[in-house]
């Protein structure tokens, strides 16, 4: 049951982190772009937590964390570049 | 465990890190802690090398893990001839930096110091990938040192040696990385062990490796065709780091030595001699477009680059040879090409600063102040560089011809290395005369302002002394870098020092 | 006094239990340790962060966070199937909400919650900080939502950051 | 039961995910595409941390909830994203099928 | 040691001569005077024993080894030449102290000529052959040197260079001879060789050999078709060319021949090539010199055919030739030293060496004229002089020669040609000069030298004279000794006499006298001729061709390699390690495919692997619009860290997560400051050369990780997992190998990333550039600095980015995680807050002073090594322990923590250095111009 | 699963080698950027592959992967990020000094 669930489960974040590539290779401009990164941190984020139930350990565990807490500072230099040109200033 | 192995890669960092942690104290004070560690890590080799010249190879286990397991460090007659020769020219670029030179940048002497620690951890480690480690330390001083001072043409050159460099560092993994994965270890005496015993079906991957390893190693040595990054960013970087560099293709000519004696050597089963093919007929081509460069350079910096290249292929084509004369031969060209290339950039420098606007170009200028002591050890420099009698570099040559004459290249090894001495004679007698006879008169122009010439020329004649010391001293140098040979041709000795306990 | 050894105490607290939580345990051990770093932190991070936090309604806090959850499933919901089922149909709109609230953290605490309910992104402040331009999937009546904010998000937020 | 109750999370979290990024891709304009991925970063992964929390907490001895900080730290930083994506595509004048707010609310 | 102290004081002489010339011209002169005595006092204890037949051999050691030691040799040949060297260098001294003008240096002349003097000492009485070359090489420099004395003027510079490159080039080959030879016999050392001529004649090695050896002999001593260089030496001041022509540099090459005599000569090989060199030399030096109007033209075409001479007596190699060989050598020294000083005596009084200038000047200098007369007829071989004796005995051999071969009276007929230029030549230096005639329009009105100018002509003059009546009286002893040690044989019977009777030789010296006169008269139309071809017959313009083509070669291959352009070198370098990459797996049966079972793929994987592939793809076709690709860029990383995840690497991932946000931001920060585009600049043929090359190479890396990914693996990685809690206290074998096993690594490694900082610092100090006003579009940018929003939640994050890097750091050794990771996180926190609120706010709150971080950081590193020390273990021991605290339990500590501390706190000093202040960098000057520049 | 490892290992090589031959510093960069992912991966790969047996001991694991490649990786991640801050920044000077961001600064 459990097996079957997980499987689905990837098949559908699979399916996400396409449609979220897709995105990021069309554009068309450049906010989404960052948009579909952010996008795939998040399913990203999905994987990981799906793999450490898939293999039963936590180890993953870190790597989600870290992506929830750090992955976004990509996307505001991204986008403050956009602003501002000058992302330190 | 006898804690000298490491003195010498302790003593440049903690001297970089107390420069790092006082570097907004008064710049004299930092000439003087920089020059008393140089002046300690002459003595370090010292000793070393009075332990090791009775044929003992230290080995020092990091960690307190022994090889093939943690990384051990070696002082073996090889690695401690380098650490000599490293801090020895390493004083007199320093000195000569202390004139003013260090100041045009941050960070000269920490960067300086930590570029000592990668030469010197490059030089002792015993574990390949540990050498990465330190290929990428001491890069990394060289070029933030490289870049030191800035403008134009040094920081084109500068861009173009990281990204090649950068390249080769990649390259590097790879080699490693393939080694590793076939044979399960990255101590090079158990590499050594291992690659003597590859089985059929993973020679090629081995030699696959150890030839991309080649190409990295080639490529630090400025062997042809992997050269061409050098003569532009030795002849735009400043004078003291030149000189410094002298030794940094020589990591490359110890790797390649280390490597291919120990690991690909005469003794590794079916990949043994691995490079012989490659390397002689490099070499001797890497000495000649080095040659027809001195020929064709239109100033002094490029000619001593181009020197420098040449002198690569000598040494090259020296420890090609593949038998113990040729390698003797080559340890001893090793210091000498050193110690006379810093000797030509730090001179050049000298004069360049006296020419006014014409500055290192060979272009007539009006006779410089002091010309004819500049002259005199300009002439001194110029024999040592291209070998001509009576000093370190017509040994050096003599001994490589002499090592040549049982090998069945000799007629191309005389005809290339005695062509190639002509050739150097001829540009450096056209430099010469130019730059000392060809004088234009002064005219109106105020002789250009250029700091008193005795202290400048004290690190000049320091390095030329050490050629002349070397040309004196031949005959006792000659027996010790014979040794070196002897023990460098016994591989099974490295690896019992390094895996007794294993074996 | 207090201000210098204990800066933020409620940080102080949140830390304690962030660390516990990282830690997967309630070991006594940790929680010394939790508390030396809920300390320590703050002290660190003070300059970053000098303002005082004080919440004034903690229950109207917790009731307001309760609401948020609940929005973001609801609106989960609703936007989902609009996403699946006619994209072409959705009446987009930008929205001007005036904003009645002063401090940074609690504008902050506002466009974070409008963020995170689905089908509501908030997209602008006003240089002079008294409108939040708000982007809306789906807004027939613009000022419905507008209204629908100040009362569920803006006005527990005032209560619990600005009352006083 | 466990196992069903774990499956629906499972199930929801992803399909969640699912439909975030199918809005990403198939919404027509910039601002509306935005909205998207909000439901992964919300229910998305709530709904699949939820399930993690459950399966190890069952699994070894203790409790594991620590899976509630991924979400406290995604409901931190998830927003800004959110607002600075938007706030760029205002300032770079992406075309909206929303009628493009007046100037009003900037100054 | 006197050799060697007689060698040794001309050198140290020069220092001495240099240093003594600051007091005045005399002193410089009596200095190098001095040292000369001195050398000649050092030699004279040794004089009589070569007289008695020993050879004195005295040796130094210095390199055995290799069989090269300073053996110095004193025999009757090296006797000769030292007593000429000596003596005329004597004369030379004094000459030139005359002949210098006021403006140039005395002290620099006598410097060189001493060292020059040391250099031909050293040549003759050098024992071992090696020793012998490296003094021939510095007669070569040292005369480079002199004949360069007058350096500003071109001729001298060319002159001097020229003579370098020729005699240079052959001291290169007699460098290779001499180790032939050393190779045939096994010693380089002359009672060795010189014993083992018939070993090196029957070697196969031989003919190499002697080519090589005569190759050096001949360039030094001017054989045709070597000889072009003498000429233009001529650029020397006279005492120079007195010195280097006559008695010392060229003869340094017959020397050679003589000195290698009986291990090289005696085969038909030796006849061909010296005979034939030297007969050469001989007709064409005197033809030549007929035609020279320069007077030191003439000397010196004439010095080329006097060596041709010796040269060809050697090559017809008969014992009597030989002698007659050494004579010739004696002989020519005498009277073309003082032919030389004369001349430099008119150039000196008249100002002009031009011999069409020049007329009549007895009438002005009698004495010197008289003097002159007397060499020149030396030269021209006159009874009664000593040029007479050795050419007649020259004669004796040519038509011996005559009966024995079949083209045989070839030879007799050539040197009596030879003869008769000789005669009307040194006619013609006497006749020209002082007689038939006024002088026209002379620099100046000549008068007798100075009296010490003239002596030493007047004691080469008389010297002239005394051997040429009294030769049995006079010079005998010495040719008997100095013949002798030549052949190494018993000398053959010989009279030194001025009549031997109605013979062939004395025909052909009538002959030639009679000969001589009658061409002088006839001599214009030959002359003209000779005019109107000068120059084209000089072998100087091949020379210079040569030279030129080296150049133009040297040049077009320098330019064709080293164009400085970065693109050809990576594509070099990538291309070079293929092909060694490809040279090693090809040749041998390898197998690409290994045994390992393989891992089932997944749907997942290869759904990921596609989009990697489409992105990446996508990332080279749009790497023109630098935005796009950065963040497509952004996306590879992400899936390469999730590969790290998916096989069992999760301190990878994270490490490679948060230098993927660090890189993003870096590179922002840097194209903020560059153009948004690149521009299409490469030719589509380039672009697919490199397409080419990259997909070779992508190929070659695959199959490589293939080929080791599908084999069977064994690694010193077990001992690690064996070993990790035990030995190392850690359950995460990476941390423990990072920190522990291979802690050394990372101390180099955090090295690096130190160094980067200051590196980076170091190049930031001083560069202010201006980023845009307005992006690429041409859009002003945003108002909004410091969004309210980021700012107030980031400062919100920071606390509890802190905390999890302490998690992050503390559980680093038994879980993922350390001291990088933890470093990261916390860099990546503080440069949230420069994002977010900006540079001036952050500065206010954190030090931008980053480098004591850094400091502290390598140095708690290092000194947790250190403290291994104080127990006795080596660098890096690490040690750990469980302690029971009250309240908290059970706590483990470990050294290696303290290193990870280190390690973190270089990681955020270095990052933030690095960030920090290139954020700062732009800033102060105002913004111009639009984004894509 | 090997497979497709080498395959993305040559592919992103490729990338990078073809960026890094180009003449502008920007994509040299980026390209460098590709070839030390490459790099890592390849690196990686040499202690061979394993699902879900990470290098970290605990009593219920039967199987650990090699943890040396990790650990070089992990130095040459470091190691890469230096010498990729440095080559952005010298970038920058080339442009500044040079007037143009040609790596043979020309135009
Ligand atoms: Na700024
Ligand atoms: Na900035």
């Amino acid at each position: 049951m459990l097996t079957v669930a997980l499987s689905i489960a990837f098949v559908l974040v699979g399916a996400a982190v396409v449609l979220s590539a897709w995105r990021l290779l069309r554009g068309p401009s450049a906010p989404d772009r960052i948009l579909a990164l952010d996008t795939l941190y998040i399913n990203a984020i999905a994987l990981l937590v799906l793999l450490g139930i898939h293999l039963g350990s936590a180890l993953y565990f870190e790597a989600a964390l870290l992506i929830a807490m750090m992955g976004f500072v990509g996307t505001v230099a991204l986008c403050k570049y956009l602003l501002r040109g000058d992302i330190i200033e | 465990m006898n804690h000298l192995v490491i003195a010498p890669l302790l003593l440049p960092l903690l001297v970089g890190i107390v420069l790092i942690l006082t570097q907004r104290m008064d710049i004299r004070l930092h000439r003087l802690l920089s020059v008393v560690a140089v002046l300690a890590q002459i003595g370090l080799a010292l000793l070393l090398t009075r332990v090791v010249s009775g044929g003992d190879i230290l080995v020092y286990n990091l960690g307190n893990w022994s090889g093939p397991f943690g990384i051990v460090l070696v002082a073996d007659g090889l690695a401690v001839w380098m650490l000599l020769i490293t801090a020895l020219l390493a004083l007199f670029a320093l000195l000569y930096a202390c004139q003013g030179g260090d100041v045009n940048g941050r960070h000269f002497h920490a960067l300086f110091q930590l570029q000592l620690l990668g030469l010197n951890g490059a030089f002792l480690t015993g574990d390949l990938f540990n050498l990465f480690v330190f290929f990428e330390v001491l890069l990394l001083a060289s070029y933030g040192l490289i870049l030191h001072g800035g403008g134009r043409a040094r920081v084109r050159a500068g861009l173009h040696y990281v990204v090649l460099n950068l390249a080769g560092s990649a390259l590097f993994l790879i080699a490693v990385g393939t080694l590793y994965g076939v044979f399960g270890t990255l101590n090079m005496a158990d590499l050594a062990l291992k690659v003597a015993a590859t089985p059929e079906q993973d020679l090629g991957l081995a030699k696959a490796a150890g030839l991309l390893l080649f190409a990295v190693f080639a490529l630090k040595a400025a062997l042809l065709p992997l050269y061409l990054w050098l003569p532009a960013a030795y002849a735009h970087t400043s004078a003291p780091v030149a000189a410094l560099f002298a030794i940094m293709t020589k990591v490359g000519v110890y790797s390649i030595i280390r490597v291919y004696s120990l690991i690909f050597g005469a003794d590794a089963g079916p990949a043994a001699n691995l490079i012989e093919p490659w390397l002689l007929p490099l070499a001797m081509m890497t000495l000649l477009v080095g040659m027809l460069g001195a020929l064709a350079a239109t100033g002094l910096r490029q000619q001593a680059a181009y020197l420098v290249v040449a002198s690569v292929g000598s040494l090259l084509t020296a420890f090609g040879l593949n038998n113990p004369e040729g390698i003797a031969a080559a340890l001893y060209y090793l210091p000498h090409s050193t110690f006379a290339a810093a000797a030509l950039f730090l001179l050049t420098d000298v004069m360049a600063n006296r020419r006014g606007e014409v500055g290192d170009r060979f272009e007539p200028a009006p006779a410089i102040a002091h010309a004819p002591l500049l002259g005199g050890l300009f002439f001194v420099a110029v024999l040592l560089t291209i070998g001509l009698p009576p000093l370190s570099g017509f040994i050096g040559k003599f001994l490589l011809l002499r090592a040549s004459m049982e090998h069945v290249a000799v007629v191309w090894v005389m005809a290339i290395v005695l062509s190639g001495g002509l050739m150097g004679m001829i540009a450096m007698a056209r430099s010469g005369s130019l730059l000392f006879f060809r004088t234009l008169p002064l005219g109106g122009a105020a002789r250009p302002v250029a700091p008193a010439v005795v202290p400048v020329l004290v690190p000049v004649v320091g390095l030329l002394m050490l050629g002349i010391a070397m040309t004196l001293f031949a005959g006792p140098i000659h027996l010790y870098v014979s040794a070196i040979a002897e023990q460098l041709l016994r591989p099974d000795l490295y690896i019992y020092a390094v895996l007794g306990e294993h074996l | 006094m207090r201000h210098r050894l204990l800066p933020h105490p409620l940080l102080t607290l949140v830390l304690v239990g962030i660390w516990l939580l990282l830690n997967n345990t309630f070991a006594p051990g940790h929680v010394v340790l939790g508390l030396i770093l809920g300390w320590a932190i703050p002290m660190f991070t003070v300059r970053f962060w000098p303002e005082r936090v004080s919440i004034n309604r903690p229950l109207l806090l917790l009731r307001f966070i309760a609401v948020v959850l609940w929005d973001i499933v609801v609106a989960n919901l609703a936007v989902a199937w609009l996403i699946v089922g006619r994209p072409q149909s959705l009446r987009p709109a930008f929205l001007a909400v005036p904003l009645v609230l002063k401090s940074d953290l609690a504008i902050g605490l506002l466009a974070n919650t409008i963020c995170l309910t689905p089908g509501t992104v908030s997209a602008q402040l006003s240089e002079d900080r008294r409108f939040l331009l708000v982007h809306a999937l789906d807004a027939a009546d613009g000022d419905a939502v507008i209204a629908e904010i100040k009362r569920r998000y803006e006005q527990p937020l005032k209560e619990v950051f600005e009352s006083c | 039961m466990l196992e069903y109750l774990l499956s629906f999370l499972i199930l929801a979290g992803a399909l969640f995910t699912f439909v975030g990024s199918l809005g990403l891709a198939r919404l027509r304009d910039f601002y509306t595409r935005l909205h998207g991925p909000t439901k992964a970063s919300t229910l998305g992964v709530g709904c699949l941390l939820i399930a993690s929390a459950l399966f190890f907490s069952t699994r070894s001895e203790g409790i594991s909830l620590h899976e509630v900080l991924v979400t406290l730290f995604l409901f931190i930083t998830a927003p800004i994203s959110a607002h600075l994506l938007a706030k760029a595509a205002l300032h770079l004048g992406l075309t909206s099928l929303a009628p493009p707010p007046e100037d009003k609310p900037r100054r | 040691m006197n050799l060697f102290f007689a060698v040794l004081t001309p050198f140290l002489g020069a220092v001495l001569v240099a240093w003594a010339s600051r007091f005045g011209r005399s002193h410089a002169a009596w200095a190098a005077g001095g040292v000369a005595l001195t050398a000649l006092a050092w030699l004279s204890p040794l004089l009589s024993q070569p007289f008695a037949g020993t050879t004195v051999v005295q040796r130094l050691e210095w390199m055995p080894s290799v069989g090269l030691d300073l053996v110095f040799r004193l025999d009757g040949l090296g006797l000769l030449f030292a007593g000429l060297i000596l003596g005329i260098g004597l004369l030379v001294i004094l000459y030139a102290r005359y002949y210098l003008s006021e403006r140039d240096s005395m002290g620099r002349l006598y410097a060189y000529l001493l060292l020059f003097m040391g250099s031909m000492l050293g040549v003759v009485l050098s024992e071992n052959l090696i020793q012998l070359l490296i003094f021939w090489e510095l007669t070569s420099l040292s005369s480079f040197l002199l004949i360069a004395y007058w350096r500003e003027r071109e001729m001298a510079r060319m002159g001097a260079r020229m003579a370098l490159a020729i005699t240079g080039a052959g001291g290169l080959a007699l460098l290779g001879g001499i180790l032939l030879l050393g190779e045939i016999t096994g010693s380089y050392e002359l009672s060795v060789i010189l014993a083992s001529g018939d070993l090196i004649r029957g070697h196969s090695l031989y003919l190499p050999t002697l080519i090589l050896v005569l190759l050096g002999a001949f360039t030094k001593s001017a054989q045709f078709p070597f000889h072009f260089w003498l000429p233009h030496a001529m650029a020397a001041p006279t005492p120079v060319s007195a010195y280097l022509h006559s008695a010392t540099m060229v003869k340094a090459g017959v020397f050679l021949l003589a000195r290698l005599f009986p291990a090289l000569s005696g085969t038909p090989e030796w006849s061909w090539l010296v005979g034939g060199a030297g007969l050469c030399t001989l007709l064409l030096g005197a033809v030549v010199a007929l035609f020279k109007h320069d007077l030191k033209g003439l000397l010196a075409y004439s010095t080329i055919s006097h060596l041709g001479l010796i040269t060809l007596l050697f090559g017809i190699a008969t014992p009597m030739a030989v002698v007659a060989g050494v004579f010739h050598i004696i002989n020519h020294a005498i009277f073309k030293a003082s032919l030389f000083m004369a001349a430099g005596i008119i150039d000196h009084e008249t100002g002009t060496r031009d011999m069409r200038r020049m007329q009549g000047l007895w009438q002005f200098m009698p004495f010197t004229a008289t003097l002159a007369m007397v060499a020149a007829a030396s030269m021209a071989g006159v009874p009664l002089f000593n040029g007479f004796l050795s050419k007649e005995m020259l004669f004796v051999e040519a038509s011996e020669m005559a009966s024995q071969q079949s083209f045989g009276w070839l030879l007799p007929v050539t040197v009596t040609v030879a003869g008769i230029f000789a005669v009307a030549y040194s006619l013609r230096f006497i006749h020209d000069v002082f007689f038939g005639g006024k002088p026209l329009e002379l620099p100046r009105t000549p008068h007798e030298p100075p009296r010490w100018m003239k002596v030493p002509v007047e004691v080469l003059v008389l010297l002239c004279l005394v051997v040429g009546l009294f030769p049995a009286q006079t010079v005998a002893p010495l040719l008997a000794v100095a013949a002798a040690s030549t052949l190494q044989t018993a000398l053959p019977e010989y009279n030194l006499a001025i009549w031997h009777g109605f013979n062939p030789a004395l025909w052909m010296s009538v002959t030639a006298l009679v000969g001589g006169v009658l061409l002088y008269l006839v001599r214009r139309p030959f002359s003209l001729l000779h005019d109107r071809f000068e120059g084209q017959l000089d072998a100087r313009r091949l020379y210079n061709a040569l030279l030129q083509g080296l150049m133009v070669i040297a040049r077009r291959i320098t330019a064709l390699l080293d164009v400085g352009s970065l693109q050809r070198m990576v594509f070099v370098f990538i291309g070079f390690a293929l092909l060694l990459g490809w040279m090693g797996w090809s040749g041998d049966r390898s197998v690409l495919t290994g045994s390992r079972p393989l891992l089932p793929v997944d749907a997942m994987s290869l759904l990921v692997t596609a989009v990697l592939t489409v992105i990446s793809v996508a990332v080279v076709i749009l790497h023109r619009q630098r935005f796009t690709a950065l963040v497509l860029v952004g996306f590879v990383g992400l899936v390469v860290s999730l590969i790290f995840v998916k096989f069992s690497a999760p301190d990878l991932a994270l490490t490679q997560l948060l230098v993927e946000v660090v890189t993003v931001v870096l590179l922002l920060l840097a194209l903020y400051f560059l153009p948004q585009h690149s521009p299409v600049e490469s030719h589509p043929l380039r672009r697919s050369r490199d397409g080419l090359l990259a997909l070779l190479v992508g190929g070659g890396v695959g199959a490589l990780a293939w080929a080791v990914l599908t084999r069977p693996h064994s690694s010193i990685g077990d001992f690690f997992l064996a070993n990790s809690v035990s030995g190392g206290g850690g359950s995460n074998v990476v941390n423990v190998i990072l920190v522990d096993f291979r802690g050394f690594d990372t101390l180099g490694e955090i090295t690096v990333l130190a160094l980067a900082g200051l590196a980076v610092y170091a190049l930031l100090e001083k560069l202010h550039i201006s980023g845009p006003s307005q992006n690429a579009d041409g859009r002003d940018w945003n108002w909004d600095l410091h969004p309210v929003i980021m700012a107030s939640f980031t400062r919100l994050l920071l606390p509890l980015a802190l905390l999890v890097s302490v998690f992050i750091l503390l559980r680093g050794h038994n879980l993922p995680g350390g001291g990088f990771i933890a470093g990261l996180v916390t860099a990546v926190a503080l440069i949230m807050q420069y994002l977010a609120n900006g540079v001036a706010w952050t500065h206010s709150r954190l030090s931008a002073n980053m480098h004591p971080v850094v400091g502290v950081g390598l140095l708690i590193a290092t000194l947790t090594g250190l403290g291994s020390f104080v127990f006795g273990y080596p660098f890096l021991t690490s040690t750990f322990g469980h302690m029971k605290w009250p309240l908290v339990g059970d706590f483990e500590l470990a050294s290696a923590m303290a290193f990870d501390l280190g390690v973190y706190l270089v990681v955020v000093g270095a990052t933030l250095l690095i960030l920090i202040h290139l954020g700062l960098m732009h800033g102060k000057e105002p913004v111009r111009g639009k984004g894509g520049h | 699963m090997e497979a497709l490892l080498a395959f993305v290992i040559g592919l992103l090589t490729a990338c990078g080698v073809y960026l890094a031959l180009r003449g502008r510093t920007f994509p040299v960069v980026l390209g460098l950027t590709f070839i030390s992912y490459a790099v890592n991966l390849f690196l990686f790969s040499m202690g061979r592959l394993s699902i879900g047996q990470p290098p970290v001991i605990s009593v219920s694991a039967n199987a650990y992967a090699d943890p040396v490649p990790q650990a070089l990786v992990l130095t040459a991640i470091v190691i890469g990020f230096a010498m990729t801050a440095f080559v952005i920044v010298l970038a920058l000077k080339a442009r500044a000094d040079l007037g143009n961001d040609h790596v043979d600064g020309q135009n």
